[in-house]
């Protein structure tokens, strides 16, 4: 059917570039994934201006207030304050931080390491390939949750053993899809171009593969923040994520865990954040995979 | 917005939930529904060391004596009495006609050989402390036994109450170690009659059981174990009638609990205290100064959080003990809330603002972080780490930390001799490694006499007091919810009489 | 008339608006004729190929005047009764023969597949069927090949099936979209004498679509030219190979690197590139490149007769030829 | 096809050797497990004395060697807490685990692959929106919220399901559902693109153009070519569930390999937790070397590898 | 006579084909003893079917792959004497498919200037001049400068990529189907731009190609291949007028050429055929 697609995209005088504008407007997710995820973004950035209190401050007396829609609560803690008195919305404030870096710091990480790992198996191929292929199946192959438990365990719960941890763990998709795409760009002419100008391996790899291989990067990036923040929660939820007093949302939903029977709003709030964070950057994902790399959708 | 109707939603729940009131499906047919959250290792009693797993051992087992928690006397149980001969002489009269799970007849050889057995190092008994001081056994006639001690130890009778159980002994050369473990043979008031290891246990009253003992004339036939380790579970299964018994509730679920139609809260204090240790040999730690380490005593509210965490007025203690035990001095030096004190002694000691300390915080959930807070307050950081027990214990003993959130139950003895002051002896287990103080223990725990330990002890946690060594917490207590028709209380002692309990 | 095509034109919906893919194309074909549609990629013809079948994706529009078939009116036909006349009465070869096969199924039970979905055979017989066909198509030993995967087969081989599998069912017509560029050249000419002659044997008519002037010359009886998605010149092959009318007919006869054209001289190209399919103006499409554009190629123009039979979509015609 | 089996199975074995000695040295670094047997209340003589006793203070490389011995014989030690034989405990656990994983992922197959047929079908149209919302909503939420929700609405509500244990078939509803929701989304998805990309391979179009009937172009040449990724994505997922089941597990109260893992981990059950992440592996080693058989079955341009 | 510009001496080339981790080896010719000489100002074009080892051959001759046997000389000098980059200066290369050939995260300048870029020849100014200049000689309008080829025809794509392959001033172009993917009308485009470009900058040329049309139009000397081997190579217009191998007769049988009525030729392609060409002896004039 290469005649029917040449014709609905003829290459002659029109571009991508000009059609994409109005993909990325007609994308319904992309956007509403866009503009959750801005809102949780000016939360981070603005969260000493926006929270009411110092989301640390503990007041013993005041512990476990309902949200102001709930028989008891006001209008001081819209909503309401956890087990040891903390506003609960400063706190979802400051936590918007907290989830925002464990997933966009995860993402960078695992980003390094699979993208890194992806493109050498991609564009090498050959043995270096199959060792590599090999320690991404054997990766596979550790049970994640049962892995990072153990080394957080060891470790101890600190952010940066979190973020690490995570970030160690969920490269696999990055390698899995920077390497499928880079063994494409690798037979691709304009890389063998290069080559015969005399490009050297690093210079083919940032200028002819990179540039290639950013929107699937970002694609896969997107959904691994997701994953990472849901993983985060996950471990929180088994009493090894973020130590406490940190506000993440994971944490909180975690120590709110024991309530979930009597104080159901105090899982039931950070756990909706929590949901429209990972909603939203999913549907990002899904959005920019849409329009910036259609082809990696298989 | 989405989350708003969600939480109505879930409050909708929360509320539907109270108005359906459950029907005890154990009142009907005279059994016991009852749930742990930790799962039992084995049934084996001398490789057991979890609660539930010794909660259900003293079911199925009986030892020589036992300990009537009301009195705190030692009373007759396969013994029907015993004769102290001298400091490491104890002579035991076999009670007659004692019949084991299968028939068998308790005799003296069955004693003999169990505390001949316990003691020996290839049994590896789990809690050398229980059995390491039985030089051995032997039978002075068909119903006498004589027990024979390494040295005098004050502790011997607290041990035999309930810790040593009798085996039988053509049972043990018939199935071992892995037979007690899965079929176990005892002479307790109740027999176990099916299990799924880790999830399910079922008992069964034991009908031979004698009279005569604290166990004797147990009401509930059958005794069904299960293991949840969600909370939130137990409660649903409590809540639908599944379940009869649950315990070990936080407060903060307590009180919700307490306004339920058809439940009832029943709260013990028990031997177990909370408290935090303060490392004083830490290299470079400002905890080696005694003033940063009272500074930090008079940093905590202690009352706002166990009105907070335990339940308001909980009292306080103020030295490493539990009042109720033996031994316990309560009248030490004592250091009340004062955060300006605390300031000033830091200033004192030369205590830099933003001097970081670490916590490993092994108690109470939210305690730490009020610590936290608090010494915040001062200009000092605390990290929270929260580390697996076994890596937390290491690192402990090796110096790598400056406090410790820690709970100590004393095996639910009523002496100080299992406080945790006695481990200050300047062993391995020592953190504040303080000769002076370890002398003092060291002489205690070898002392026969009750006036001299006492007073012995006295200084002791007068010393620790001075010294500032720990922040002494509370004491815990153990809430139990249950239906309002079962009677049952917990000990003490932390464990569970169920052959006392009883449907109204 | 085998097939008769009236006023055709199809509409694809795109992101960036209605794309105007064919715009008013009429042909038809006799029994056992050949019809070329000749045309440069993007100008319409492989789609218009699918709409006979009503294979098209969903995003197509299509309007016609009349699309018969026989005295099957193929325009308002339901899908149910399109299906049985599908690799049957109406049979079509596409261009990629390494693609075209179901890649997981052997060569015999996608052949014998086409068979037992038109008729009430035993899949022995089926295959019995295949066994001959594929000896028609010069394959020699098909009991094996029957065996076969289609990943096991050169491009040829594949090819060949393909083009049994068109004939399973002895169709009436066939439709062949380019079904031998992406083979080597000395297959292709091989390829292309077996589907004329079975063609003839058969007496089945054939609308061949191909870019290729040199082998229209050789096998069509008559031709269509077209130009982004109309048809700028329509008639017998002699005469539009003799007399081409259409400015856009002769370039490309113009352009085409052949012996009799002198070695290493420039050829002649057209200048400029198609134009947008998406916002169609009512002009001449080809007025941009033409070296003969006038005012009056501001308007649309219809196809004017230039002989029997023979149609060109130009002003010009008729003029040109005293030039 | 004999080679290929041959190959696949030596680099399973390989994987598996790899994968035993990573997961040794990084649970050995866990804790001193001599702690965990001597329990909870236990002082340093008790300590040293089990660590004399089994063996802890020795070299790690011995220890592993040692281990790996034993697992070769079938012997995966005896579990610091429960006192038995790991592979007796291992075995009942895994049962319950593999049950509720089997039913999980068919169910997960059930829902998601008519769904991604359906929806590849016909993209972007209304009920294949409806397909990919769930899936992001399904990725969105943590499972163990979706897990406690359901207990609520279930067991507290409408007190129609068992909370907690496995004692009917009805206590495998929720567990199921929770488990295998969490395989759904990206089944669904890979389905349907599979769909997409199968429909809109030349080999279809031949197919139509052939008259082929509808439904044996759906499922006999689009679902067959788009099932190959599935098959694969489906091990793989039958091995990630084992391990999410440590979650479901762990709020349904289900004793199976999930819980055991957590309580070994919390517990520092070192010879337990070693032969969990080894049988989850083989888990995963295992399906995906069946997986990539059956491909392999399926797939002739494969099977002449 | 002057020396060859490139010379091909018993090229020989096997490739290894391995699978996965524990797979077996095995060897497959791909070219078997090619002896071939470019002189300056020819164009030689090379044919043959696919698999027949034509881009094998142009692999060879632009460095990228070391032959097995044999040695592939430039200016009498062993091409692996070469450094890459100096290579790249005396060979051009341009690609069948142009759009496959163009970085599409690339702007135009960037793509032709990119050779220089790699050199660290001149500064920014002086290297978008260059471009500039290089592209009015291919013939594209400065306008496109900033443009992506996203946003090209295909024949302003192999306007492109020609440009890219000359700003390096080359001596010879190898083209490998330089016009295949393209539409006829420019297809003519394409090879009147080679043509001109020959004669205005003394270019000599390789172009492979399976078109026997464009070949005859292009070139001067002819080598078809067939299984790996030259089976014959010559002036063109003797090849063309009086082919001496049976695969050159096929070759030119199965031309499809403008003749109305004519019908598609009859070819003998039979097992017994297919030996008798490889059997049959080789004709190969050089000059």
């Amino acid at each position: 059917m290469t005649d029917l697609v040449n014709s609905v995209n003829p290459g002659s005088d029109t571009s991508p570039l000009e059609g994409r504008p109005a993909r990325w407007r007609s994308n319904g997710s992309l956007l509403l994934g866009l503009s959750i995820l801005a809102i949780v973004v000016a939360m981070a950035i603005f969260a000493p201006l926006l929270a009411p209190y110092d989301p640390y401050a503990q007041s013993l007396p005041n512990r476990f207030t309902p949200p102001v829609w709930l028989p008891g609560g006001g209008w001081d803690h819209i909503l309401g304050t956890d087990q040891l008195g903390r506003d609960y919305l400063s706190r979802i404030i400051y936590g918007s931080r907290i989830s925002l870096s464990i997933g966009i710091g995860t993402a960078l990480v695992s980003g390094l390491i699979g993208s890194t790992l992806g493109i050498c198996a991609g564009y090498f191929g050959g043995r270096i390939d199959s060792v590599i292929m090999f320690v991404v199946t054997a990766r596979l192959a550790l049970p994640v949750v049962l892995v990072a438990l153990a080394i957080v365990a060891i470790f101890g719960s600190s952010f940066t053993v979190v973020l690490l941890t995570l970030g160690g763990l969920l490269w696999e998709r990055f390698a899995l899809v920077t390497r499928a795409a880079t063994i494409q760009l690798r037979g691709a002419d304009f890389v063998t171009a290069a080559e015969i100008q005399g490009a050297t391996v690093p210079q083919v790899m940032l200028h002819q593969l990179i540039p290639n291989l950013a929107n699937a990067i970002v694609v896969v990036a997107t959904l691994e923040m997701a994953q990472a923040m849901i993983l985060e929660a996950a471990l929180s939820f088994l009493g090894l994520g973020v130590p406490a007093p940190m506000p993440s949302w994971g944490l909180m939903i975690a120590e709110g865990k024991a309530q979930i029977l009597f104080e159901p709003w105090l899982i039931t709030i950070p756990g909706a954040f929590l949901f429209a964070l990972v909603l939203a950057t999913n549907l990002l994902g899904d959005g920019l995979r849409d329009v910036l790399a259609p082809e990696s959708r298989n | 917005m989405k989350w708003k109707l969600k939480t109505k939603l879930l409050a909708g729940v929360a509320v539907l939930a109270t108005l359906s009131a459950p029907a005890f499906a154990g009142k009907a047919d005279n059994s016991l529904n009852i749930a742990f959250s930790d799962e039992i290792e084995t049934l084996d009693y001398y490789q057991t060391a979890d609660r539930p797993g010794l909660i259900v051992g003293r079911m199925l087992y009986d030892g020589l004596i036992s300990k009537d928690q009301a009195t705190g006397e030692f009373v007759p149980e396969l013994a029907e009495s015993f004769e102290i001969i001298s400091d490491t002489e104890i002579d035991f009269k076999i009670r007659p006609g004692v019949k084991f799970h299968n028939d068998q007849i308790l005799t003296a050889d069955d004693v003999v050989f169990t505390l001949n057995t316990i003691k020996t190092p290839e049994f590896n008994a789990r809690y050398s402390i229980a059995v390491n001081w039985i030089a051995k056994a032997e039978k002075l006639d068909d119903a006498t036994v004589r027990l024979t001690m390494t040295a005098p130890n004050p502790l011997a009778l607290e041990m035999l109450a309930g810790n040593i159980p009798i085996y039988s002994k053509a049972y043990w050369d018939e199935a071992g170690a892995e037979g007690m473990s899965k079929a176990p043979v005892g002479t307790g008031p109740y027999k176990l009659v099916a299990m799924t290891p880790g999830v399910s246990f079922e008992l069964q009253r034991f009908d031979g059981y004698y009279s005569g003992g604290q166990k004797a004339d147990a009401a509930i036939e059958k005794i069904n174990i299960k293991i949840i380790p969600e909370k939130n579970t137990q409660y649903i299964e409590l809540m639908n009638g599944n379940l009869d018994w649950i315990w070990r509730v936080p407060t903060d679920d307590v009180e919700r609990f307490a306004s339920r139609p058809n439940l009832k809260v029943d709260t013990t204090p028990i031997m177990r205290i909370e408290y935090l240790e303060l490392n004083p040999n830490k290299v470079d730690s400002p905890l080696a100064d005694v003033r940063v380490r009272k500074a930090i005593n008079y940093a905590v509210n202690r009352q706002q959080m166990a009105d907070a965490f335990m339940g308001q007025g909980h009292p306080l203690i103020q030295s490493l003990c539990n009042p109720v035990q033996f031994g316990c001095e309560t009248d030490v030096t004592t250091y009340d809330y004062n955060p300006d004190k605390a300031a000033e002694l830091l200033a004192e000691a030369g205590v830099e603002a933003g001097t970081s300390l670490t916590i490993v915080p092994n108690g109470t959930e939210g305690v730490a972080e009020v610590i936290k807070s608090s010494l915040e307050s001062l200009g000092l950081n605390l990290d929270i780490t929260k580390l697996q027990v076994a890596v937390a214990q290491e690192q402990w003993y090796g110096n790598m930390h400056d406090i410790a959130l820690t709970n100590w139950g004393a095996y639910g003895i009523g002496d100080v001799s299992m406080s945790p002051a006695a481990y200050l002896n300047g062993t391995a287990d020592d953190i504040v490694k303080d000769p002076a103080l370890a002398a003092l223990v060291n002489e205690a725990n070898t002392t026969m006499d009750r006036e001299r330990r006492a007073s012995l002890y006295s200084q002791i946690f007068k010393t620790i007091a001075d010294e500032a060594y720990v922040v002494p917490l509370w004491t815990r207590s153990i809430n139990a919810v249950m239906s309002s028709d079962l009677g049952l209380s917990v000990g003490p002692d932390e464990f569970v009489p169920f052959y006392d309990a009883t449907w109204n | 008339m085998l097939l008769n095509v009236k006023g055709l034109s199809i509409n694809l919906a795109t992101q960036r608006g209605t794309l105007s893919a064919v715009q008013d194309v009429s042909f038809h074909v006799d029994k056992g004729e050949t019809l070329c549609i000749v045309g440069e990629s993007g100008c319409g013809k492989s789609i218009t190929a699918l709409s006979l079948l009503r294979l098209l994706p969903a995003s197509a529009r299509l309007t016609a005047e009349t699309i018969s078939f026989n005295d099957l009116d193929l325009l308002t036909l339901p899908e149910a009764d399109i299906r049985p006349l599908r690799g049957n009465r109406l049979s079509m070869i596409f261009q990629d023969p390494m693609s075209a096969l179901n890649p997981l199924h052997t060569v015999g039970r996608q052949l014998t597949d086409v068979l037992l979905a038109h008729q009430h055979v035993t899949r022995a017989k089926a295959a019995e069927r295949a066994c001959e066909l594929l000896l028609k198509v010069g394959i020699p030993n098909p009991e094996e090949r029957l065996q076969q995967y289609p990943h096991e087969l050169s491009g040829g081989l594949r090819q060949r099936i393909v083009i049994a599998m068109a004939l399973m069912c002895e169709p009436e017509l066939i439709i062949a979209d380019e079904p031998t560029t992406a083979l080597d050249v000395t297959i292709q000419a091989d390829l292309l004498r077996l589907l004329k002659e079975l063609q003839q044997a058969l007496g089945m008519g054939m609308i061949f679509i191909t870019h290729d002037l040199g082998l229209v010359s050789r096998i069509a009886d008559r031709i269509v030219v077209m130009y982004a998605g109309e048809v700028v010149e329509a008639g017998p092959a002699s005469a539009i190979f003799e007399h081409p009318a259409h400015p856009y007919t002769r370039a490309l006869l113009g352009a085409v690197p052949d012996p009799s054209h002198p070695r290493m001289e420039p050829l002649e190209s057209i200048p400029g590139t198609v134009p947008s399919l998406l916002s169609r103006d009512k002009t001449c499409h080809f007025r941009g490149r033409c070296p003969m554009a006038q005012d009056i190629c501001n308007n649309r123009i219809s196809l004017q007769t230039v002989g029997a039979d023979h149609q060109a979509r130009c002003i010009r015609v008729g003029a040109e030829d005293s030039q | 096809m004999l080679r290929y089996v041959l190959r696949r199975f030596a680099i399973a074995c390989l994987l598996m050797l790899f994968v035993s000695f990573v997961a040794y040295i990084l649970l050995f670094a866990a804790g001193d497990p001599a702690v965990t047997i001597a329990g909870a209340e236990a002082k340093s003589d008790d300590i040293a004395r089990v660590r004399e006793l089994y063996g802890f203070d020795r070299p790690i490389l011995i220890q592993y060697i040692d281990w790996l011995w034993g697992v070769l014989g079938g012997d995966l030690g005896t579990s610091l807490y429960f006192k038995r034989p790991v592979a007796g405990l291992l075995l009942e656990r895994f049962a319950i685990t593999a049950k509720l994983g089997a039913l999980a992922l068919t169910l997960a197959l059930l829902v998601a692959i008519p769904l991604g047929v359906i929806a590849g079908r016909k993209p972007n149209t209304l009920i294949d929106r409806f397909a990919l919302l769930l899936a992001v909503v399904g990725q969105a939420m943590p499972s163990f919220w979706f897990a406690l929700l359901l207990m609520i609405l279930f067991s507290v509500t409408f007190p129609i399901l068992p909370a907690s244990g496995l004692t009917s078939w009805r206590s495998y509803i929720m567990p199921v559902i929770v488990l295998g929701y969490f395989s759904t989304p990206a089944i669904m998805r890979l389905t349907r693109s599979g769909m997409i990309s199968a429909l809109e391979a030349d080999y279809i179009r031949t197919a139509r153009a052939m008259g082929l009937p509808e439904r044996k172009v759906l499922f006999d040449y689009a679902l067959r070519n788009a099932a190959l990724p599935i098959v694969s994505l489906a091990s793989a997922e039958f091995g990630f569930m084992l391990a999410g089941s440590i979650i479901v597990e762990n709020v349904f109260a289900i004793h199976g390999a999930g819980s055991l893992a957590w309580e070994s981990i919390a517990r520092a059950d070192l010879p337990t937790v070693q032969a969990l992440v080894l049988c989850f592996s083989l888990f995963y080693v295992v399906f995906t070397m069946l997986a990539d058989i059956l491909n392999a079955l399926l797939d002739p341009r494969m099977r002449a590898r | 006579m002057t020396p060859p510009l490139l010379e091909l001496r018993d090229i020989t080339h096997d490739y290894v084909v391995r699978h996965g981790i524990f797979g077996t080896r095995r060897r497959v010719r791909a070219v078997d003893g090619v002896n071939l000489r470019i002189g300056k100002g020819d164009v030689l074009g090379i044919v043959g079917e696919s698999g027949s080892g034509k881009s094998t051959l142009a692999r060879i001759m632009l460095g990228l792959l070391d032959p097995s046997e044999g040695a592939a000389l430039l200016e009498g000098k062993p091409v692996s004497a070469f450094p890459r980059r100096g290579l790249a200066e005396k060979v051009g290369f341009i690609f069948q498919d142009p759009y496959s050939s163009l970085n599409p995260r690339q702007t135009v300048e960037q793509i032709i200037g990119y050779p220089i870029r790699l050199r660290d020849r001149g500064s920014p100014g002086s290297r978008r001049d260059l471009v500039r200049q290089t592209m009015e000689v291919v013939g594209l309008p400065e306008r496109f400068l900033d443009a992506y080829p996203g946003q090209m025809s295909g024949g302003q794509r192999q306007r492109v990529a020609i440009a890219r392959a000359l700003i390096t001033r080359p001596g010879l172009l190898l083209c490998d189907e330089p016009t295949s993917a393209l539409d006829v009308s420019v297809q003519a485009q394409v090879l009147n731009l080679l043509l001109e470009l020959r004669k205005d900058h003394e270019l000599t040329y390789a172009i492979i190609s399976h078109n026997m049309s464009v070949i005859q139009h292009m070139t001067t000397h002819v080598a078809v291949m067939y299984l790996g081997r030259i089976v014959e190579m010559d002036r063109s217009e003797r090849v063309f007028a009086n082919p001496q191998h049976p695969y050159t007769q096929l070759l030119l049988d199965s031309m499809l050429t403008v003749a109305p009525g004519k019908g598609i030729p009859e070819l003998r392609l039979d097992t017994a055929a297919r030996e008798a060409m490889r059997d049959h002896p080789v004709h190969i004039v050089t000059n």
